[in-house]
């Protein structure tokens, strides 16, 4: 997958669908207002890498927004205000639009994917071809 | 076997390869010409060292730089790139 | 998804204990309903901010306004579902009689309750963590996919099929 | 131990209704599909193995609170779309001479509730490890 990206076929873009409550609910509102001040992925990271338990509470996530020098009152009131609520209950029903029903599930192109890393990765080289063909034809 | 695990190996690997290879390669370029004098010979490898070594921070650079425009948003890659991969998910 | 296996197992468990006939597993979910409310009252923190899928009104808050906001909401929660509020409260308790893991687990964390009572708010976090931390050990995120009625990789080996009536 | 065995892939756990208390029944198993047709099917099991309201409203009222879309929700359940999917489990279920409930079955076999049968359980997974181990030496 990660080829795919850097060799330039593929962008990748990671969207929520919360199943499993409010821990994963907060902690991808704690990943969006991180995402204003530009540190999107060090949250996503902090939750998917280094997975302490400590960051899906409303303490550990301003402690992760210290540490990564961002601005803690902005990032607070982000949270409390849940300023993006709306926008993952929006990724929430277009994931089930879109015929997710478990996590993780990968579309290429908009289409439903197999779950396997092999079968992304042809999925990917066939959607290629398809574009060229069209851009070819 | 978790998949983002694997990428983050992926990605550190992937750096450390790019640049290996590349010092690799400028390294044989300098011992193409053996009939030169040895001074001469050392000399030259010194330079082509150094060379290398600015060609491969500048080539870091890039490479990192490279990296961080991949890095939007919950995106990453470049923009234009012919097809999407959506990744649904929860961090739990 | 540990919340939902955790239901199944203890409900199976619930069931498996009484289950001689059908109806006497009806009283043992009223009379378990039943228990659970009367503690629910007590429990009212730990209810309200308990794992509800989806409920984003209980999403985490310290302030005490929103504190006298959630208990509203947690009032108005336990009319409109008490099964639903029951639910959450009976859980620990029955899954501390099937699993003995997590049953140590959850008999920590009972114990710990009692003493640190001064800040609800902070107390409830300190159960989520304890309940998050729970999940990533139990190296729940490998890809584990729930899909309609089917929990874990379609590829497994072993099919265990539930033949139920939710009555 | 069904949780163990389903968290480290040895096995799949499936849920096929069974309609034993007539129009009730019925009821929760549609309101149960139809919430799985937006993504929210284990919501309603949990919710319907814990409580004694099978009504309309109750149904109707758990859609909301999970933020499900209300009409397509209400329609689905009014039109009873799923009655057939429903009814066919119930009835190869009779067929297979399966009545009383739980009863729970691995890979197919095995009768009602026991020991016995979680024995079964641990005997297959300890041979398929067995299996595996000899694969991968």
């Amino acid at each position: 997958m990660e080829e795919l990206i850097h060799s330039g076929i593929a962008r990748y873009e990671y969207r929520h669908f919360i199943i499993f409550g409010s821990a994963s609910q907060f902690a991808a509102m704690a990943t969006e207002c991180a995402g204003d001040q530009g540190a999107w992925w060090e949250f996503h990271d902090a939750y998917l890498i280094d997975a302490r338990a400590r960051s899906f509470t409303r303490a550990g996530a301003l402690e992760l927004a210290r540490d990564e020098g961002l601005d803690v009152a902005q990032f607070t009131q982000c949270i409390d205000n849940e300023e993006h609520r709306d926008r993952i209950l929006q990724m929430q029903q277009q994931a089930i639009a879109d015929g997710a029903r478990g996590t993780p599930t990968f579309l290429i192109n908009g289409r439903m994917a197999a779950r396997s890393l092999d079968g992304i990765i042809e999925q990917v080289h066939d959607a290629a071809e398809a574009v060229e063909n069209q851009e070819g034809g | 076997m978790n998949q983002r695990r694997i990428w983050a190996g992926l990605i550190a690997f992937a750096a450390v390869a790019a640049v290996a290879t590349l010092v690799a390669a400028c390294g044989g370029g300098a011992e193409s010409e053996p009939e030169q004098t040895a001074a001469q010979a050392a000399g030259q490898t010194a330079q082509a060292e150094q060379a290398a070594a600015q060609a491969e921070q500048v080539e870091s650079a890039e490479q990192d730089a490279r990296v961080q425009v991949v890095r939007g948003r919950a995106a990453l890659g470049d923009p234009a790139a012919p097809v999407l991969i959506q990744e649904y998910s929860d961090f739990l | 998804m540990i919340r939902r296996i955790i239901v199944v197992v203890a409900a199976s468990a619930l069931i498996l204990a009484a289950c001689s006939s059908n109806s006497d597993v009806q009283q043992t979910a009223q009379v378990a309903a039943e228990v659970a409310t009367q503690g629910n009252e007590q429990q009212q923190e730990q209810a309200a901010t308990s794992y509800q899928a989806g409920e984003s009104e209980s999403t985490e808050k310290v302030a005490d306004a929103e504190q006298a906001a959630r208990d509203d909401s947690q009032d108005r929660e336990t009319a409109e579902r008490p099964s639903n509020a029951a639910d959450q409260a009976d859980r620990p308790d029955s899954a501390e009689q099937t699993q003995s893991t997590t049953g140590e687990q959850q008999a920590t964390e009972q114990a710990v309750d009692t003493e640190i009572d001064e800040d609800p708010g902070q107390q409830a976090e300190f159960e989520q963590e304890a309940m998050v931390g729970q999940i990533i050990e139990s190296g729940h995120r490998a890809g584990l996919f729930a899909n309609r009625n089917m929990v874990g990789d379609p590829d497994a080996p072993i099919v265990i099929t539930e033949y139920s009536d939710f009555l | 131990m069904i949780d163990e065995l389903v968290r480290t892939g040895l096995a799949r756990f499936e849920y096929q209704h069974i309609l034993n208390h007539g129009p009730p029944s019925v009821a929760a198993a549609l309101a149960t599909e139809c919430g799985g047709d937006q993504g929210r099917w284990w919501d309603f099991h949990d919710h319907y193995m814990t409580t004694n309201d099978f009504s309309r409203d109750g149904a109707i009222a758990l859609a909301a609170s999970l933020s499900l879309d209300a009409e397509e929700f209400a329609q689905c359940l009014d039109n009873e779309v799923h009655l057939d999917l429903v009814e066919g489990q119930h009835r190869t279920a009779a067929q297979a001479g399966i009545n009383r409930t739980p009863t729970i079955r691995i890979n197919g076999e095995g009768g009602a509730v026991s020991d016995a049968l979680i024995e079964q359980v641990l005997e297959i997974a300890a041979q398929l490890e067995s299996q595996a181990g000899e694969g991968e030496s």
